[in-house]
């Protein structure tokens, strides 16, 4: 059954859609952890087969001596040394390798482009600093980066322990409350690569997705500058009236639209949320339906978090899911 | 399966005393236990320093006086103790009892300097976890004291009861002085932490 | 005070029938609850124990059960998060705190003063009391999970998620304080069983001489004795911040949240080893017997125990790959997670060699062996993988790890505790188990087991991380989970087998002579079950193996009183005699200490008072426990 | 000696692994009994049950009234649920409430911990302070809170001021420290009696 664990996994690698798995890389450091990965399962797999066999022959032999002599006592002995022995070089040579792809997966250089994530229950707040003469901007739960180029993510945490995991592109590094860790993030082909919260943080440790794309230098650069400005006023009637409605309802002290009196802190930053793929942290893509069963109860859909279950009339929640579509 | 005597144990004392007493084996593997938790104590102490941009964490060093009468007081109650050991491995109830006596004072008097340690920090628990941490260790060594300080009360009434005249009980009387040698060697490293180290 | 005793209180002067008589009316435990509530025999605390552990084993798996239905299905709805994450929190703290470490150590408590030839363990009041508090923190963990208060932080309580700030009410509270109460027990437990091995053996039974099983369960305790105080020093310390404001682990006030890990860590991987040393002293000793020879290379497999034990304190930091810590500290780290695999190897092949060497017998004891055999080393080479922090980085915190340490912990400390039970219960209830359930039980745990965790390593390299409650629709995990519940269901049908087999063997299974098995070491000597005194008479050991020469009388040694509870004292070393020495009468005063520190204990999690007014209590039940009796035991 | 006398007392049974099986399921069906008889911690309320947390009565002068039935029915969660109360916690915070009352010993807003609550400790006036506000300074939260944030942050405010200290109520927080916790009843170690003294008819006594 598990005779070829290596072939089944590269078998099972191939088949899989690949948004979200170590074994489907597209950035330098998750392919140098790929290569480590397939090299070290399958020289274990050897030794594996090897002691299956040892062990049947062992069990299953033929006709035994009747007594054992010092002879094939000494020749066990020198077997037994020989295998540890083996050990000992198989062990040194898989630490030897395990060092130079570390050493492989290399730090960010300090003029990368960095991208501040901070974790939050049970969202990612995402901060792109600004430059001179262009403004930072803020935004959540996706992050969009050139290809090609090495990303130098710091990584700080708003209250407990999460951790930052995009397979497809690298291994995974802590948030930690108090500290401000770094890792290099690196994409080599236009994409979207998802992840996911991989240290247990609470409730909805199970829903806190977040989205990499990767895109031409040329279209991250037009998303960049779409993203500094502040949201526009809709020219839908619907969606100008859920304008009004979100801004005199409690939706406004907990989220910020830039360009509008809303400027709560502690939900995501809602100025584009029209122009991100999803919504809640990976829970559904952005349309005007998901949106609207969100807002209508989104105790229901993610147990626990915080967004509490505002009343709202039938026309209020389609008009500010309506607005919320429109902020591309 | 049948038997065969080969071995006569007639002649063995009925009781065992020191490394023969399982008794003591028992005391220095509780020993063993407790100076792995003490030097972890101090572990996350330094280790609590190595994090801190200056040390002590808002607060004046302790203040010597207390804390190194205590020292003092404790490596001087050494002497009797090791004599009370040397009366009890010799079974002498007058002095074993005498020296219990001794003793149990000398464990009441440093209960009373601790009092003073406390306030000597400078700093309370709840401020900051350099407070926190000196805090713990200084109630981790005084429940050491305290508990050694019921044993040795205890062991003292039992000299004076009928049970007391027994090798048995010279060996309770031994090990405890054995465990109070630990609660005295285990404050050293920790006075040195606790009272010299943010001097350093 | 030697010599003062009449010689006709010396086991000398009887026949072997008036000998019998005359030492069980000093050791049998009193019939009745009152009996059974101050018996200090470590038979039948041994098997109290053991039966404490195997019911939170299946209640564990239980909970198992309820998780896999969850993750059947994508966004299933069958359990909310909040009541999951006490799921899944309490399997992991019910399955190591109250049924991996305590059924090794139960184990330890009934085989170890038998195959080392004393009558008691050292300290059996102690041992009644470590029950006792083992007892009460299961019940705690439990009452307080039906409750709906369970723990819901994760069996490794990284703050600050149970931290002040963001675990509300008492749930983290049960936690550290039920940590607390099976530490206790933990450390009680191992330095009875270190004093029982160093100082009662029976004479002439020489360091080189003690069976494995009592080696590893000799290093065990050494690591028992130095791990646990380390969660001890974190759990109170949680507690200390929760309840009265520290701050040793509020990063804004000097604290640092990574200093639990190290703390927890420090403890839980010499924890893992707590937890196989033990499996490995029972694997050799089932192999010894089950190959009619002696395991290959005994110096070599004691020296690996120790080895492994002091390994074990060195590779930490491997939990903590992904913190933040710094490259050249985290390579140091994976060269020494690395070379455990040194020791470990080396023990696997000792036992191939000696299999090789052997005529082996196809017993389920020994057919649990080879499942062991197979599925260890899978887990023993992922975990060779995970030591790569590269390697580590991609799979920590996912299923990746789910399936390699269920490997290492069923495959390699279940599986042979299974074939312990089934090799030893002629030993510990005087029946045999089925031979034929024996066989499917097998089958079906071993069949079960693999077809539910090989999968998972599939699962977490496809990016799926543990501790989540469902998971999304879209991802491409719905179908192998549907498989691994499908196949728990296996696994469950082989435990329930199981215990039903274990349940009726109990009560109807077929009567064992001392020796079924044609074993070697000594607890096979005396009657199945062993009387209270275990052995009429102490056994003297000439060799290693006490039992091999079965034509030959069993040399013994006489001279202990019969009119108290005496065993004998040896050297470390040699097994010299050293002194009779009496143990411990029954008492009830363990009991009471027991429950006055489980008041103590769980008070404190809602006021730092308990610890006062609730020391008062314990020191009278401590003082009515010490305070000699006038009987035979309490006078030298 | 007594040799004889142990003999008669004693046999080899041995009714243990029964009885400890016995009392472990005694206990644990004790257990799962008030384990139906208790309440799980509840992430959503229906949100009739919501709508009627709005429907209470107050006295005229504004202080003091009488909360919904159904309150009473849920087993009053906001003044005794620790989950309820760690999440009122964090709405002060995160609705800065901080800004006028400070860590609880008031500024441009009244104290909580001075033994001197103007509209008295009750709950229906605390979140009818909050909901609606009230003279001087305290705006209306009714727009930008949803009714049950408002309990929650009204139950959090009574623990503030609270002389005994509750078991249910939080405890320190991850950041600086400004005041003992709330589940130590700061308002009993901070008691600062004012110029008027302290009001028993409308705060907490001390």
């Amino acid at each position: 059954m598990r005779v070829a664990s290596a072939l089944l996994i590269s078998a099972v690698a191939s088949g899989c859609s690949g948004n979200q798995s170590a074994l489907d890389p597209h950035g330098a450091p998750a392919i140098h952890m790929e290569h480590l990965i397939i090299g070290i399962v399958a020289i274990c797999t050897v030794i594996w087969v090897v002691v299956m066999v040892m062990l049947g022959v062992a069990l299953l032999r033929g006709p035994r001596a009747a007594a054992d002599t010092a002879k094939s006592e000494a020749w066990l002995a020198m077997t037994v040394v020989a295998a540890v022995a083996a050990t000992v070089i198989i062990i040194a040579g898989l630490t030897i390798a395990s060092f130079y792809t570390t050493r492989d997966i290399g730090v960010p250089k300090s003029d990368a482009l960095t991208i501040t994530v901070r974790g939050q229950q049970w969202w990612w707040q995402v901060f792109y600093a600004g430059a001179d003469a262009t403004p930072g901007f803020q935004t959540a739960n996706e992050i969009h980066i050139p290809i090609g180029t090495d990303v130098h993510l710091r990584l700080e945490s708003a209250d407990v322990i999460h951790s930052f995991w995009v397979p497809s592109l690298a291994g995974k590094q802590d948030l930690v409350p108090g500290r401000s860790n770094s890792m290099l993030l690196r994409a080599e082909k236009p994409g979207v690569y998802r992840g996911q919260c991989a240290e247990f943080c609470g409730l909805q440790h199970s829903h806190m997705a977040i989205m990499v794309v990767a895109e031409a230098p040329a279209d991250y650069d037009r998303w960049a500058a779409s993203q500094r400005g502040d949201a526009t006023m809709p020219a839908d009637p619907d969606a100008a009236a859920g304008r009004g409605a979100f801004l005199a309802k409690p939706c406004a002290a907990c989220h910020t639209i830039r360009g509008t009196a809303a400027n709560g802190t502690t939900g995501p930053d809602l100025t584009h949320i029209g122009s991100r793929l999803t919504i809640a942290a990976g829970l559904a893509e952005t349309t005007r339906g998901s949106l609207a069963a969100w807002i209508a109860d989104p105790q229901t859909l993610k147990p626990g978090n915080n967004m509490p279950m505002v009343p709202l009339t039938s026309a209020e929640l389609q008009n500010i899911s309506a607005y919320m579509e429109s902020l591309k | 399966m049948k038997d065969s005597a080969t071995l006569d144990l007639t002649d063995l004392p009925s009781h065992g005393l020191g490394t023969a007493s399982v008794s003591w084996w028992g005391t220095l593997a509780f020993m063993l236990i407790e100076g792995t938790g003490f030097a972890l104590s101090i572990v996350v102490y330094l280790y609590l320093m190595s994090l801190a941009p200056h040390w002590p964490l808002d607060a004046a060093p302790p203040d010597l006086l207390a804390g190194t009468i205590l020292t003092a007081l404790l490596i001087a109650s050494l002497v009797p103790n090791i004599f009370l050991a040397r009366w009890a491995r010799s079974q002498d109830l007058l002095k074993v009892r005498i020296g219990l006596i001794v003793m149990s004072l000398l464990g009441m008097a440093p209960l009373i300097l601790r009092v003073f340690e406390f306030p000597a920090m400078h700093i309370k628990w709840d401020q900051n976890a350099y407070g926190s941490i000196v805090w713990v260790m200084l109630g981790l060594h005084t429940t050491h004291i305290l508990t050694d300080l019921v044993e040795t009360l205890v062991l003292t009434c039992l000299m004076f009861s009928r049970h007391g005249d027994n090798a048995r009980r010279y060996g309770d009387v031994s090990d405890n002085t054995m465990y109070w040698n630990f609660v005295v060697a285990t404050w050293l490293p920790m006075y040195a932490c606790l009272y010299w180290v943010p001097r350093l | 005070m030697t010599g003062r005793d009449s010689t006709d209180s010396r086991d000398t002067g009887f026949n072997d029938g008036e000998l019998d008589h005359r030492l069980a009316s000093v050791w049998s435990t009193p019939p009745g609850l009152w009996g059974a509530l101050s018996s200090v025999d470590h038979k039948i605390i041994g098997r109290r124990y053991i039966s404490t552990a195997f019911v939170f084993l299946a209640l564990g798996g239980l909970l198992a059960l309820l998780m896999r239905l969850q993750l059947a299905q994508p966004e299933a709805r069958f359990i909310g998060p909040d009541r999951y994450n006490q799921i899944f929190t309490v399997h992991g703290t019910n399955m190591m705190f109250l049924f991996a470490v305590p059924v090794m150590q139960a184990m330890a408590v009934y085989l170890v003063p038998l195959m080392v030839g004393t009558r008691n363990i050292a300290f059996p009041r102690l041992n009644a009391f470590s029950y006792w508090m083992y007892l009460a923190g299961g019940l705690l963990l439990w009452i307080a999970f039906v409750l709906d208060t369970g723990p819901d932080i994760g069996w490794f309580a990284y703050v600050p998620l149970s931290g002040p700030q963001y675990a509300a009410g008492k749930r983290a509270d049960i936690w550290a304080q039920m940590i607390t109460f099976t530490e206790v027990s933990a450390l009680a437990v191992a330095v009875e069983i270190v004093v029982t091995v160093f100082k009662q053996r029976a004479p002439g039974m020489s360091l080189d001489r003690i069976p494995l099983f009592v080696w590893s369960m000799l290093v065990t305790s050494f690591l028992v004795i130095l791990a646990m105080p380390a969660i001890m020093i974190a759990s109170t310390s949680l507690i200390l911040d929760r309840l009265v404001e520290t701050h040793l682990f509020n990063p804004a006030e000097g604290g640092d949240v990574l200093l639990w890990q190290h703390l927890f860590w420090f403890f839980g991987h010499p924890e893992v080893y707590i937890i196989f040393l033990p499996a490995v002293g029972m694997v050799s000793t089932i192999v010894a017997t089950f190959t009619r020879r002696p395991v290959f290379g005994y110096l070599a497999m004691v020296m690996a125990l120790i080895a492994t034990g002091v390994l074990a304190f060195g590779l930490w930091v491997h939990h903590m790959f992904v913190a933040g810590l710094p490259r050249l500290g985290e390579s140091f780290f994976t060269a020494s997670s690395m070379a455990i695999a040194v020791p470990a190897g080396l023990q696997i092949f000792c036992w191939l060699a000696t299999m090789w060497a052997g005529k082996p017998i196809f017993k389920t004891p020994f057919l649990f062996v080879i499942g062991f055999m197979v599925t260890f080393v899978v887990g023993g080479l992922t975990g060779v993988m995970v030591a790569s922090v590269p390697f580590d980085t991609q799979v920590h915190d996912t299923y990746f790890v789910v399936a390699h340490f269920h490997y290492v912990l069923v495959g390699g400390a279940v599986f042979p505790l299974l074939g312990a039970i089934y090799y030893w219960f002629p030993k510990l209830t005087g029946r045999m188990m089925s031979e034929t359930v024996g066989r499917w039980v097998f089958g079906l745990i071993f069949a079960g087991f693999n077809l539910t965790f090989f999968p998972m390593h599939i699962l977490g390299l496809r990016g799926m991380p543990r501790r989540v409650y469902t998971y999304q629709p879209e991802m491409p995990w719905s179908a192998l989970n549907l498989f691994i519940s499908l196949s728990a269901s296996i696994l469950a049908l082989g435990f329930l087998l199981f215990f039903i087999d274990v349940i009726r063997s109990a009560r109807s299974g077929a009567a064992a002579s001392s020796n079924p098995w044609g074993a070697s070491t000594l607890e096979w000597a005396t009657s199945s079950p062993p009387p209270p005194y275990n052995f009429a008479r102490l056994p003297v050991i000439g060799s290693l193996e006490a039992l091999s020469d079965q034509s030959t009388a069993l040399p013994v040694a006489t001279g202990l009183r019969v009119d108290r509870r005496e065993l004998l004292v040896s050297s470390v070393v040699e097994a010299i005699p050293e002194a009779r020495e009496s143990s411990a009468g029954d008492s009830i005063w363990p009991l009471w200490a027991a429950l006055a520190t489980t008041a103590t204990l769980i008070w404190s999690i809602f006021t730092p008072w308990a610890v006062v007014w609730g020391s008062i209590p314990v020191a009278i039940a401590l003082i009515g426990w010490f305070w000699p009796k006038g009987v035979p035991e309490d006078e030298s | 000696m007594g040799a004889q006398n142990r003999l008669t007392e004693r046999t080899i049974a041995n009714p243990a692994p029964a009885f400890v099986a016995g009392a472990l399921l005694l206990l644990i069906g004790v257990g799962a009994l008030l384990g139906w008889l208790r309440q799980p911690r509840e992430l959503r309320l229906d949100p009739p049950a919501v709508a009627d947390l709005d429907q209470f009565r107050r006295m005229p002068n504004g202080i003091s009234g009488t909360p919904p039935e159904s309150y009473f029915a849920l087993g009053k969660p906001y003044e005794t649920d620790a989950y309820n109360l760690s999440q009122g916690k964090r709405l002060y915070t995160w609705f800065d409430c901080a800004t006028c009352h400070g860590d609880g010993r008031g500024g441009a807003g009244p104290s909580f911990l001075d033994g001197w609550w103007l509209y008295g400790p009750e709950m229906v006036s605390i979140v009818a302070s909050i909901r609606d506000g009230r003279p001087h300074g305290m705006p209306a939260f009714r727009s930008r809170m949803t009714i049950e944030q408002i309990w929650q942050l009204a139950g959090y405010v009574q623990t503030i001021g609270s002389y005994t200290p509750k078991i249910a109520a939080p405890s320190r927080n991850d950041n600086e420290h400004t005041r003992p916790a709330e589940n130590r009843g700061p308002a009993i170690i901070l008691f600062d009696e004012g110029p008027l003294g302290a009001h028993p008819d409308q705060g907490p006594s001390p």
